[in-house]
Order: C-alpha cells, then sequence, then structure tokens
C-alpha cells in the first residue's frame, strides 16, 4: 500500500469532473471504496483481516464531518457512503455477537454482507493498483511523440478532389446539432421493463359511480374486488377521495375498523368526471407534517454551520 | 492505383524489382512510406504499398527497428527515433529521452493528465469491456458519469452499443488508448489476477450486486 | 527542465555535456526533434532548443543530411527520408526517389468525400471560428484530432494562430471551403435555428465541460 500515497497525491489536471468541493474535503479520496482502503492502510491492516471495527468508527465519523460541514454533497455520492456505513455498522454489530455461532438467517446475511464489501474493496484495491500501473505507462509513452506531419504539397496535390455535396441549408443544419447544447445523458438504469400502464383516477371515477348509481352502497372491498393490479385500487381510493371532495359520495363505517361503505348522494344523471381535478394533481396536500419536527429543524442548524 | 485497371498489368514481381533499383532498395522505400504515415500503418498495408510479400516487410521492419535502435550502426548510437509497433501498426516516435528537448516544439497532442478518479474509470472498462456506466459505478463506488464524458471527449474510450439486458450504453476503449499506452491489443493490459488475491471468481460477485 | 529556475544556473556548455550523456548525443537529440516537427525549424531554434551554439548545430545538420543520403553509411545506401533545408527550416521529407511508391500509398484508401464525422466537425469550426481543436472536442464529445488533420489535408481549415490563453492552435476556414459551398463569406453562412443560444453565449456552456 506504500505506493498508494504518492499516487493520490499526484497533481491532478484541474477538476475536469466538475465536484471539486467534495473531493477536496475527503483529501483527494474518490469515493468511498477508496476512503476505505485508505483508512485500512493507515492502520496498516490486512484488507482480508476481520479487523474492521477501528476503520468503522472512523468512516462514520468522516460521514458525520461530511454531514457537520453542511455543505451541498452531491446525493448519489452521499447515498454511495451511506451504504458502506450502514454495512459496516452491521459488521461492527456483528462483532459483538458469540463468535463462531451462526445461528439463523441474520447471522448468514451479515456474513454474506461482509464478504461482499471485502470482495468489493478487494477488487477496488486492484483496479487502483491497475490504474497506478496505467497512469505510469501513459506518462512514460507521452514522452514519446509520434511522427504525424502534413503531408508534402506534392503529395497533397495528389488527393482526388473533394465530392461536395452538402448545401448550404443543410451544413447549416449539421452545424446547428452539433452545437446544440447537450443535455448529460440520463443515467441508464433500465426503465424499459417497467412498462406500468398508467391509470387514470378520472376513468376509475366513472366507473365507480356508475356501480354506485346502479347499485346502491358498496363497499370499498367491493368497489375494488376486480382491480387487475394495485395502481387501480390506489386509483379508485383515490378517485373516491376526489368523489367526496366533490359532494357526490359519502362514506359510512358502523363501528372502528370495520367496512367502509360508500353510497351515492350526487345528482342521479348528469355527474361528470369533468369536476374532478386533472390525475389527482390538485389535491391540497398538507404543506407541512407538524410532526416531522426534527428533521426540519436539523436541516436548518446545517444551514448555520459555515 | 485505382487506374490500375486500365494501365498494362504489372507482373508482380517487375514492381519489386524496380524496388530493387531504386537507392537504398525496398528498405528505404519503407522508410520513405513511414515518413509520410500520420498513424500507425499495419504491415498487410505497407506490404501493399511496396507490392512485397508482408512477411518480407514484417523483416524489414524489425531490420530498421533494430538499426534506429543502434544495434546495426557501426558506432552502435541509438538514433533520435525508434519505429514501434503499437495499436495494430507500425508508426515513427522520437525517442522517449528527448522528451524535454521535444517537447518545446510540439504545440499540441500533450494532453493534460488523467485525475486519479479518470484513471480508475479508464482501467475498470479497460478491463470490463464492453462494460456500461453503471457497472463501473458498482466497481468503482462512486457515480462516473461525468469522468465517462471526459473519457470519451479525450477519445479515450468510445460508445460500444447497448447492453442487451438493460438497454445502458457500452463503452469500449479506442485504439488511440492503445497508442496512447504504447500496446498493440488488449490482451497485453497487465494481467489483473496478481491484484486480486484468492478472488478469481469476482465476475460473479459484482454481478449480482448491481 | 522546468525546474532549472530553483536549481543553481547552469553554465550553457553544461547544457549541452548533458545531451552527451543521453544515448546518441546531440546528434540524436536533433533528430528527435526533426523526426517529429511539422514545420521546419531554423537553425537558432534548433540551436536554442539544444542548447548549443548555432554552429555546431549547422555542423550536426549536415552530417545528419550526409548520411541519410548514404554519405556515412558503411554499404553507402541513402535511406528513405532526406533533411532538406527550405525557406531557412530544416525539416525531414521522404526522399523524392519513392514518390511514386508513397503516392500510390497515400491514394489507397482515400475517398474523394467527407466522412459525417468530418462535416461535423467542418460545421463547428465555421460557426465557432477561430477555434481550438479541444474546444471542438468539448462540443462534439469526441476526439476529434485525426478529423482537424483531414480537413487541414484537404485544405478546408487552416492555421490561425494560437489561442492567447490555453496557448492551443487555433483553426478557420479556407476561402476553398467558402468556395466548395458556393459564398463569398463567412457571414452568409445561414443563421442557426433561434432556439439554439446565441454562439456569443456559447462559450458559457461548452467551457465548463472541458
Amino acid at each position: 500500500m506504500t505506493d498508494a500515497g504518492p499516487a493520490a497525491e499526484a497533481p491532478t489536471e484541474p477538476q475536469a469532473e466538475g465536484r471539486p468541493g467534495f473531493e477536496v474535503r475527503l483529501d483527494n479520496f474518490t469515493g468511498p471504496f477508496d476512503l476505505l482502503l485508505g483508512l485500512i492502510s493507515k492502520h496498516e491492516m490486512d484488507i482480508t483481516e476481520v479487523a474492521l471495527a477501528r476503520v468503522t468508527d472512523e468512516f462514520i465519523s468522516y460521514i458525520r464531518r461530511l454531514r457537520e460541514s453542511g455543505q451541498d454533497w452531491v446525493l448519489d455520492e452521499a447515498s454511495e457512503f451511506l451504504v458502506i456505513a450502514a454495512t459496516l455498522l452491521d459488521l461492527k454489530a456483528a462483532r459483538l455477537l458469540p463468535t463462531g455461532e451462526v445461528e439463523d438467517d441474520e447471522d448468514i446475511a451479515l456474513l454474506e454482507a461482509r464478504d461482499l464489501l471485502f470482495a468489493r474493496l478487494l477488487q477496488y484495491k486492484a483496479f487502483k493498483q491497475i490504474a497506478a500501473l496505467m497512469g505510469r505507462r501513459l506518462e512514460e509513452e507521452a514522452a514519446r511523440y509520434p511522427r504525424q506531419v502534413s503531408l508534402e504539397p506534392q503529395f497533397a496535390a495528389l488527393l482526388p478532389e473533394l465530392i461536395w455535396r452538402t448545401s448550404l441549408a443543410d451544413f447549416a443544419k449539421l452545424a446547428a446539432k452539433a452545437l446544440e447544447p447537450k443535455a448529460p445523458k440520463p443515467m441508464e438504469v433500465g426503465l424499459a421493463h417497467l412498462h406500468a400502464p398508467a391509470v387514470s383516477v378520472k376513468e376509475q371515477a366513472a366507473i365507480i359511480a356508475e356501480r354506485l348509481q346502479d347499485g346502491g352502497p358498496l363497499s370499498f372491498g367491493a368497489l375494488t374486488a376486480d382491480a387487475a393490479d394495485t395502481t387501480v385500487v390506489v386509483a379508485r381510493f383515490l378517485a373516491l377521495l376526489e368523489m367526496f371532495r366533490d359532494a357526490v359520495i359519502a362514506f359510512d363505517q358502523a363501528s372502528p375498523l370495520g367496512d367502509l361503505t360508500v353510497r351515492w348522494t350526487g345528482p342521479e344523471r348528469d355527474w361528470s368526471t369533468e369536476r374532478l381535478s386533472e390525475e389527482y394533481e390538485d389535491v391540497p396536500v398538507p404543506a407541512a407534517v407538524p410532526g416531522d419536527g426534527p428533521e426540519p429543524a436539523e436541516a436548518g442548524e446545517e444551514g448555520h454551520d459555515d | 492505383m485505382t487506374d490500375g485497371a486500365d494501365a498494362a498489368p504489372l507482373p508482380a514481381d517487375e514492381s519489386g524489382a524496380d524496388l530493387h533499383s531504386l537507392p537504398g532498395g525496398p528498405r528505404a522505400a519503407l522508410e520513405a512510406v513511414l515518413m509520410v504515415i500520420d498513424e500507425p500503418a499495419t504491415d498487410v498495408e505497407l506490404a501493399t504499398a511496396l507490392d512485397l510479400p508482408v512477411a518480407a516487410v514484417r523483416t524489414l521492419l524489425e531490420e530498421l527497428q533494430r538499426d534506429y535502435d543502434g544495434g546495426s550502426s557501426p558506432d552502435d548510437a541509438p538514433r533520435g527515433f525508434e519505429l514501434r509497433s503499437i495499436a495494430g501498426g507500425w508508426r515513427i516516435f522520437s525517442r522517449s529521452d528527448f522528451a524535454d528537448i521535444v517537447s518545446g516544439f510540439i504545440l499540441e497532442g500533450q494532453t493534460a493528465r488523467l485525475t486519479q478518479a479518470a484513471l480508475e474509470t479508464l482501467a475498470v472498462i479497460a478491463y470490463r469491456q464492453p462494460v456500461s456506466r453503471a457497472r463501473v459505478s458498482a466497481i468503482r463506488g462512486v457515480n462516473v458519469d461525468s469522468v465517462v464524458r471526459t473519457l470519451v471527449q479525450r477519445g479515450l474510450i468510445e460508445d460500444a452499443g447497448t447492453d442487451p439486458e438493460t438497454g445502458g450504453l457500452l463503452y469500449r476503449t479506442t485504439s488511440y488508448f492503445l497508442e496512447r499506452l504504447g500496446i498493440g491489443n488488449v490482451s497485453e493490459l497487465p494481467k489483473l489476477a496478481p491484484h486480486l488475491p484468492g478472488l478469481e471468481n469476482l465476475a460473479d460477485i459484482d454481478d449480482s450486486d448491481i
């Protein structure tokens, strides 16, 4: 690990990565794995040795310090740190258990989490070492300059006459396309497999209205018995709230936690779902939840820290 | 060359014989071609240009290489340049001993150093290619979007289609990457295994984790 | 070299002595520079870079010239390249005896049409000129080095001095480009679509990304 030091301190180009603050606070650690490896090497521990308790404490205090510094750190990275911190905490807890006894699934899960963390750390360490090799190699190679001179005039003259078929308008189109500011590419979490069809609250409200007008009071269970999936159940629930707000239905509940019965109280025929707000978006949601005191207060404190 | 069909067909050996009649012969002809290339040329391309068998050209190339390195010179002094086979082709480079002197004359081409993060990302892509950003992120434990953009911009990695399963873009290293690293092929990268004590089946681990 | 200011000042001849300790000595150092420069270099420029007296460099240049012409080789065979002094500058060229072979090689695989990548790069340069390669790379999101070389070779763009800030070479379109496009002046290029940020604002957008 002795070679990690100089490599980490090697002068780097101005932060092309665009998030200098975060890296600087971490003394140039490029991520949680890097920080963990740094801590492990600081204590001269073998990475495969199960002696993570001390490292865990330091890692968590790093995170605390980050938090106290109160700056906006990038959410992705913060969550990465938290995932690792949580894993480490679990591991630390596991060390408090009687050793050598694997009793239940939870113990096994902990052991697996430990192995996974080690595996990922080892892999990261391997790539870090390779990256250092690669960096040295790139630097050595940069000392060699390839011959790439422009064509001598007599050879350039031999090139076939350029065929140019691009009109002025097409050329401008090309420029416009190339110069268009590119939106950062979205993270490539594949969403293609999540093709849940959108369920319209209004459509569901129409179905409910029809059933209540035709069949009299119905329980919530009966109203949702034919729902193909949870989204439909949710949509019908939201539709009921909407309709209640519009005062076309009433709820009856005989006893606490008993069956909820819904009955139609609106006009006979000319009620229309047009009166409902678009896709539930206008339903007023309580602006602040009074019970959630501690969190906003904490956020406020963070703001003052600097 | 494209007019060859119109002209009287030349017997293959006549062209070779022509070469021998020129001062310096095939060796000098090869040097002349090496003087005008601006990217590595394969031995097949060079053999086509000289109308010589590929094996003969390969021998000549190796002779030139030794010659420039000082092996065949009377006083054994190396030349200020060298002939190297990298990224699948041959090309002339200034000798690295003179980097300081040469750099004063070269305005462009020497790009800024890569950051630690960029190097690590490049290493993961080089060994796991073709690979998606999500996979690289998982291995490095951080988001790599902007680093990947930088690497593409610098021509070190490129698009390699989309992953049929996740639909994510895949990346691979370019021939420019090989050139910058001075190797002929990705398989010449140092082996990863010695850096991974006792974990031969890591691929299984990180795959399941994404 | 850059540490020179911190170190004790070196007498001019001592630096020359350093050169002698390198393999091949001053002659090889000179060759290294000559082999990779694109623009001819004067003997004064070369002498400054090598930290040698101009007269010594001139002698070395003449020695190299004879050497390449076969004068100092044991079998008197000339090399495939020659050192020529044109307009006061020195540069290595392929030997003219091999012009036929070299032109055959150059024409092989040459297309008369620009690739899509070349056209897009040209479009960016046309609308952003004068502009550096690094900037064009940043805008296009890919490395454009070889495409820019092609465009220069095709006479569509040319050198427009160096960027005072970064020191990078700047490029602009040529009158041949205007001719091919059928316009008399760059100002006749169509205005870009209104939804694009004004060209003057583009700097803010792509600069952050370089």
